[in-house]
């Protein structure tokens, strides 16, 4: 086997295309990665931070929404690095901060309160327990092409058209 | 040829295409749709369906007929896409992530389909129907039993509730028209998405230069007549097997823009219709097994969807059941295809039998005239 | 050695990997709690259920039509025909024979045309057979809703038109052949021996056809059409007889199939019908252009074997019902195998 | 190059196929510029000799050849056509290998088209580069410049009339750059006169140029007129090679057939010979390769009646015709009775039988037991070997009949096998062309069509083959009508032999004729009114 000498073009061609196959691949995976930002006005459990009467908060340059305290509302974002910035209605006072999730986590809870508090972390993962998918489906309906005798579906049921995509 | 001639040659190479016309010119009033309506439908089915149907084109090219083996790449594009919703990325960038999954997996697939359709030459179309069935055991082998159990799925919420396999339909939420809505423009009444088109503009470009490429002229060459192009030194088998490749990648690609335009993605039944769909719109354009082009493509997609949108209503509207407009369409579907598939067999055996007798005129030059033979 | 050699060489590795995935089956489903003698009944029963929709590939397969794809034809003709029996409320043995009867002049005269098609294409046939099934099929679904059915079992019941998906054949001729003479053995094990003969009787007949002079015109058209052409057999017509036989056995076979059963299925039922037979005969050894009975029994057999064993026996063994993706990977693959042998197609 | 050595030289070329010798000790060179004639009955080793030359597979397949093949001197050995062509060997075949739906540009330079790489060579291949059309119409251009013919380089040759079909494939072989021999086979069977004459003056001014021509054609005057040197092959031997000056076209004709006349003498018994039983007139047949235009014949009850010819004349086509498995048209008159054409069942009703050429394809079941061969036409037309159940409504294979009568032919034509239920594909070709005898002998026919008889068996069944055909003649009287291109056959067992040439008779000898005056019949050179047709027919076909 002749040692592939990486002056043929070919080769470096084809080695330089799997590179830039492999970076794309990733740059999708990192720019497009979405993530649930649950965003939370409430007190704290020890009483460090109360929740803010009244403020707008505004995620990157998604629009902005309302919060009372007690209120718990999610933001979808694609990628890692965000901006968040806070008006409370009260003083007008303005905070503005950003930061980065971690790559893995779908879901993470920002607490405000805290981020006013200037208390760090303000940001904690959050993992939620799928409760169990409604009805268990069975496997695949059986399809027009193949099948042969499965058990005749119900009685009544309206002769189903095949699941034709329109 | 005499004027009658060319007349009957005309109907008789666009019957498909003129049945259809006239069809669902005739189905639009007693559908009771607003013109705009259908119009508007059209475009998003264009956008949808283009792309697979172009697909078609270069198997045609190569002579191996309509590459019913094109599901095996909508497979590979579905396995794609259910990766990017289980790593949840999103919005353009989670399509081009399903397409880099998928790539690999519909060239390896592509290849097992050319190099099958090389073992069973003169019964290519068959045996990529049995082919694509074939393939979708194992594909449901993989998905249904593989993924969850062997290959590890983060997002639990697309396993059936068994802890293993995906579930029957999959949300694509993340990716819903994240393709069309990068830039919907506002054309009078109608929404077109551009960007769509754009990707379509581009891909009939590459046909039109790929057949200007050496591979492209080894297709026709190797489509047109096997043996004079072995003679030549052309590599038959290879360039076969090349034309189902792109094939099958174009369809994982369209399956994609597919499925990203409809919103959710029924993963066992999806690639089903897939063959059919994109078989009935070329065939509709007036393509044959052997010749096709771009303008059939649009034309059979244009004509293909509108029968097919305005159908059911009208079914409804006349025989009091849309039911029967459903079934109506189907009819119509598969008609198409088997009334162009006739047709194709039945002139291209009439035009042996006319050369042979060209050369019998030759031959009874004398003696008791031409010979009129049944 | 040498003729175990040529005997594996002619039965093909593919048919032995299936027999004995099959065999070990049958000794692994006692182990795991599977009722032997109720597997054994069952395949049985399926296997009367499918033999003669498997044996009417036969005449096609030996004139050189190739793997009859248009089945469904054959098919819609015995639908018809067990819908009208349904609707003159025929009972019994004259429901059943009924139905076949009435099933005749349609199951003949789609045969004719459709043979004639196929004389006029040669070359694409299969692609074609399919296509006209498909779309012949879609016709008769806006038929069963159209046609002025009326016996209440059958028509839909708030609507008082068109028919069911399915309509139960209870009380009319619901396991006629099945239970005529059944061996009933213990509360599981019951051998169809109706069924069985009704079966062995239509492979006798077409036994019998294939030695007489038009079925042996066939089978020199199928293996040669220029030789018999030479001796003055007209190719077209002993094609078109095949193709009227083989959708006139379709007809049979499906009205056996419901019998069996218990329900007339309509609609879309007809296409899934079509790739089990066909696989079944090219397990049972059959090729494109050469099949004989002892292919349609075994190949039957071993099929509806591998049907019946593998969702009880492997759904134990793994808790998983994988039994339709075996039998998609087993059927399909089966007639991959076919369609890329060395096959002389009729031109 | 003006080294006057030999440009191709062939030294002690031999090939034998399963025993029988095709060619023996052929040697013959080829000068740069000179054309050479290379004549031969079909049969005689031309083709398989070009097959040798030219590296074709199936020669490696069927044990090679001996001798060698020397080019400008050094030896070459071509294990597939493609080191031929670069070796620069250009071979034109009698069917065209060109791409209908391509132009004559594109046919030209098939697989060499001139192109300019794109920038996804590196990335999928060299097959990636854009062709560049401008260069190649040029290329194509010069080559057709070069034959001096006006081609319109941009019309489909699906379009194109037969000339210019083969103008084109001659076209692309001399368009390529290193082809500095040429090989024509039969290059003008499809020409018109107007069109043959400018190919020969294409083919004159390619010599002037230095390129090596080897002209393979049945038609000696165009060969005279050509070749500078001319090479006749009989039955594999080179037996002349002379110098084209002087020599006639009489003297070709008798070099091609003239055996030594050792053909065991025919005995002149006495032939007592019936009535007209067979007459044939204007007669037609559209069989592809072997048409026949207009064929007048009768035969006479007991006769044996030859037809010979060279290969592609159209004798093949009058069984075929008149049996009607080939679309055919004219009178044709059995026992004074009309025979309806295009209907094979009632042909065979009519009291006739056919052995045809095409043994494996048409004449055998190859599948099937030989009992099942030999009863099943005798079933199919006269409805033997059959026994009724139910009373006639019904009717079954009487398998025993069918034993019996297997068992008596395998005893009369000493057919050697080992059971009747052995299947047809394993027997040796003679036993095989004894179960078509035997299928035809069993429907007891009145007349017996025979096509090819002994083509492809071993010199030994030949001769079992010939005596029983004498034997049926002379014990049951059956009118025997022998098609073949083994002169030697015809003359040994004929009563009388007509040649076919260009698809009608050239003429009927007695089998005592001299040889040469066959060669030239043959030839085609007689100057009979069907030759003067043969100008127009085609340029009828040209303008249908």
């Amino acid at each position: 086997m002749k040692a592939i000498s990486l002056k043929n073009p070919k080769v470096l061609v084809r080695s330089i295309l799997l590179l830039i196959y492999v970076a794309v691949l990733v740059i999708m995976l990192l720019t497009g990665k979405r993530h649930t930002i649950l965003i939370d006005n409430k007190d704290a459990g020890d009483g460090s931070y109360l929740a803010i009467d009244g403020m707008s908060v505004q995620i990157d340059k998604q629009e902005a929404a309302e919060y009372y305290p007690g209120d718990r509302d999610r933001a979808l974002v694609n990628g890692q690095k965000h901006t968040i910035k806070v008006e409370i209605f009260s003083d007008g006072k303005i905070f503005e901060s950003s930061f980065a999730l971690p790559l893995g986590q779908d879901m993470v809870l920002l607490s405000v309160p805290k981020l006013v508090a200037g208390i760090e972390p303000y940001i904690e993962p959050f993992s939620v327990q799928l409760e169990q998918a409604s009805a268990p489906e069975a496997g695949p309906p059986q399809g027009m092409q193949f099948g042969g005798d499965s058990v005749p579906p119900a009685e009544e049921a309206a002769p189903t058209a095949p699941a034709l995509i329109q | 040829m005499s004027a009658k001639k060319s007349i009957g040659k005309f109907i008789s190479d666009y019957a498909v295409l003129i049945i259809f016309t006239v069809i669902t010119l005739a189905a639009i009033s007693p559908s009771g749709l607003s013109i705009s309506y259908i119009i508007q439908e059209v475009i998003t089915r264009l956008g949808r369906n283009s792309f697979l149907v172009l697909a078609l084109l270069l198997p045609i090219f190569a002579g191996m007929g309509l590459n019913f083996g094109m599901t095996l790449g909508a497979m590979a594009g579905q396995i794609g896409l259910i990766f990017a919703v289980n790593w949840s990325v999103a919005g353009w960038q989670g399509l081009v992530f399903a397409v880099l999954i998928g790539l690999p997996i519909s060239v390896f697939l592509g290849w097992i389909c050319g190099a099958v359709m090389n073992k069973a030459k003169g019964r290519e179309m068959v045996t990529g129907y049995i082919l694509a069935f074939f393939i979708n055991g194992i594909y449901q082998f993989f998905v249904l039993y593989m993924m969850g159990s062997v290959i590890p799925i983060r997002n639990a919420a697309i396993l059936l509730s068994r802890g293993y396999g995906i579930r029957n339909t999959l949300n694509l939420e993340s990716v819903r028209q994240s393709l069309d809505n990068i830039f919907m423009l506002k054309v009078g009444p109608f929404l077109v998405p551009v960007i769509t088109f754009v990707i379509i503009a581009l891909l009939c470009v590459f046909i039109v230069w790929f057949k200007r490429t050496k591979l492209g002229q080894d297709m026709r060459a190797v489509g047109q007549d096997m043996v004079v192009a072995d003679a030549a030194g052309i590599p038959v088998e290879k360039t076969r097997i090349i034309a189902i490749i792109i094939s099958t990648v174009l369809a994982c690609v369209g399956q994609i823009i597919f499925l990203q335009n409809m919103g959710n993605l029924a993963t066992y039944n999806a690639h089903d219709q897939t063959g059919f769909f994109a078989v009935a719109a070329i065939l509709v354009g007036g393509a044959s097994v052997k010749r096709a082009s771009i303008a059939n493509v649009f034309i059979g997609v244009v004509l293909l969807h509108a029968m097919f949108i305005v159908s059911p209503l009208a079914g409804q509207r006349l025989f009091g059941s849309a039911m029967i407009g459903e079934y109506f369409r189907q009819f119509i579907g598969y008609g198409a295809i088997a009334l162009s598939l006739v047709l194709y067999a039945w002139k291209s055996r009439k035009a042996a039998d006319d050369a042979r007798s060209g050369l019998r005129h030759g031959a009874s030059g004398n003696g008791n005239g031409a010979g009129g033979q049944a | 050695m040498r003729n175990l050699k040529t005997f594996i060489q002619d039965f093909g590795w593919p048919r032995i990997i299936i027999f004995l995935f099959l065999v070990s089956l049958f000794v692994f489903a006692p182990a795991v709690g599977v009722r032997l003698d109720a597997s054994i009944s069952d395949v049985f029963n399926r296997f009367g259920q499918y033999a003669i929709l498997v044996l009417a590939l036969v005449p096609m397969i030996q004139s050189g039509c190739g793997l009859n794809f248009g089945l469904a034809l054959g098919i819609i003709a015995g639908l018809l025909g067990s819908t009208l029996s349904l609707q003159l409320e025929l009972r019994g043995f004259m429901g059943f024979f009924g139905a076949i009867a009435l099933s005749a002049p349609f199951s003949i005269l789609l045969g004719y045309l459709y043979g004639k098609l196929l004389n006029k294409v040669k070359g694409e046939e299969m692609t074609i057979a399919m296509y006209v099934g498909f779309s012949f099929v879609m016709l008769m679904c806006i038929m069963w809703l159209v046609l002025p059915y009326s016996n209440p079992t059958m028509v839909w019941g708030y609507a008082g038109k068109g028919l069911r998906t399915t309509i139960t054949v209870e009380g009319y001729w619901l396991k006629i052949l099945n239970d005529f003479l059944a061996i009933k053995v213990g509360r599981f094990f019951v051998f169809p021996t109706g069924l069985l003969l009704f079966v062995g009787f239509c492979a006798f007949c077409m036994w019998v056809f294939l030695r007489s002079k038009t079925g042996t015109a066939m089978t020199a058209v199928g293996s040669n059409p220029d030789f018999a052409r030479a001796s003055g057999v007209s190719a077209d017509k002993m094609r078109t007889i095949s193709v009227v036989i083989s959708t006139f056995l379709g007809a049979i076979g499906i009205i056996v199939y419901q019998q069996s059963f218990g329900f007339v299925q309509l609609y879309t039922a007809p296409t899934p019908m079509v790739f089990p037979a066909i696989a079944a005969i090219l397990i049972g050894g059959a090729n494109i252009n050469k099949a004989s009975m002892v292919n349609v029994l075994v190949g039957t057999f071993l099929f509806q074997g591998l049907l019946t064993m593998t969702p009880s026996v492997i759904n134990s063994v793994l808790q998983t019902d994988m039994s339709e993706v075996i039998r998609m990977i087993v059927s399909n693959g089966m007639i991959l195998y076919a369609l890329t042998r060395k096959m002389k197609v009729a031109k | 190059m003006g080294q006057n050595g030999p440009l191709l030289s062939i030294k002690n070329i031999s090939k034998e196929f399963y025993g029988n010798v095709v060619l023996h000790d052929v040697s013959f060179d080829l000068h740069e510029g000179e054309i050479l004639g290379l004549v031969g009955e079909n049969g005689a080793g031309k083709t398989t000799l070009m097959r040798i030359l030219f590296g074709m597979p199936v020669i490696a397949e069927t044990g090679g050849f001996n001798g060698t093949i020397l080019i400008d001197g050094q030896e070459a050995r071509f294990s597939n056509p493609f080191d031929a062509l670069d070796a620069g060997i250009g071979m034109v075949h009698q069917e065209f290998s060109l791409i209908p739906g391509f132009t004559t540009t594109e046919n030209i330079v098939l697989n060499r088209e001139s192109m300019h790489p794109s920038l996804l060579n590196n990335v999928f291949g060299d097959r990636m580069s854009i062709l560049d059309r401008s260069v190649m119409k040029k290329r194509a251009e010069s080559a057709i410049a070069k034959l001096g013919v006006k081609l319109d380089s941009s019309m489909l040759v699906s379009e194109m009339p037969v000339g210019h079909k083969q103008f084109t494939e001659i076209a692309r072989e001399i368009s390529r750059e290193k082809t500095r021999v040429l090989v024509l086979d039969e290059p003008t069977a499809v020409l018109t006169e107007s069109e043959a004459e400018v190919l020969l003056g294409s083919l004159k001014r390619l010599a002037k140029e230095g390129v090596g021509i080897i002209f393979i054609s049945h038609r000696l005057q165009e060969v005279v007129e050509v070749a500078d040197r001319i090479v006749v092959l009989r039955d594999g031997l080179a037996v002349k090679n002379v110098p084209s000056s002087g020599v006639t076209i009489k003297d070709i004709a008798s070099w091609m057939v003239g055996r030594s006349v050792s053909a065991d003498v025919r005995s002149e018994e006495a032939r007592n010979l019936g009535a007209e039983i067979l007459s044939v007139e204007h007669l037609w047949v559209d069989m592809p390769g072997e048409t026949v235009r207009d064929v007048n014949f009768s035969v006479r009850s007991g006769e044996i009646f030859g037809i010979g010819g060279l290969a592609g004349q159209g004798k093949l086509g009058i069984p075929n015709g008149v049996m009607g498995l080939y679309p055919a048209g004219g009178a044709v008159r059995l026992h004074d009775k009309e025979v309806v054409l295009n209907a094979p069942a009632l042909a065979l009703n009519a009291g006739m039988a056919f052995v045809s050429e095409d043994r494996r394809g048409v004449g055998l079941l190859l599948e099937e037991s030989l009992d099942w061969n030999i009863a099943f036409t005798a079933m199919q037309i006269h409805g033997q070997y059959l026994k009724p159940i139910l009373g006639g409504l019904f009717t079954q294979r009487d398998e025993k009949a069918m034993y019996c009568l297997c068992e008596e032919y395998i005893k009369l034509l000493d057919i050697k096998c080992t059971s009747s239920k052995q299947k047809a594909k394993e027997l040796s070709g003679g036993n095989q062309q004894k179960i078509c005898l035997a299928k035809a002998f069993a429907l007891k026919p009145d007349l017996l069509f025979v096509s090819e008889p002994t083509r492809g068996i071993d010199v030994g069944a030949k001769k079992l083959v010939l005596d029983t055909l004498r034997k049926y003649n002379r014990e049951y009287g059956t009118t025997i009508v022998m098609v073949s291109s083994e002169l030697e056959e015809l003359r040994a067992i004929c009563d009388r032999i007509a040649i076919i040439d260009e698809g009608s008779i050239a003429g009927v000898l007695p089998p005592s004729a001299d040889i040469a005056e066959f060669g030239i019949l043959m030839a085609g050179v007689s100057d009979s009114p069907t030759k003067t047709k043969r100008a127009d027919a085609p340029q009828e076909a040209m303008n249908a």
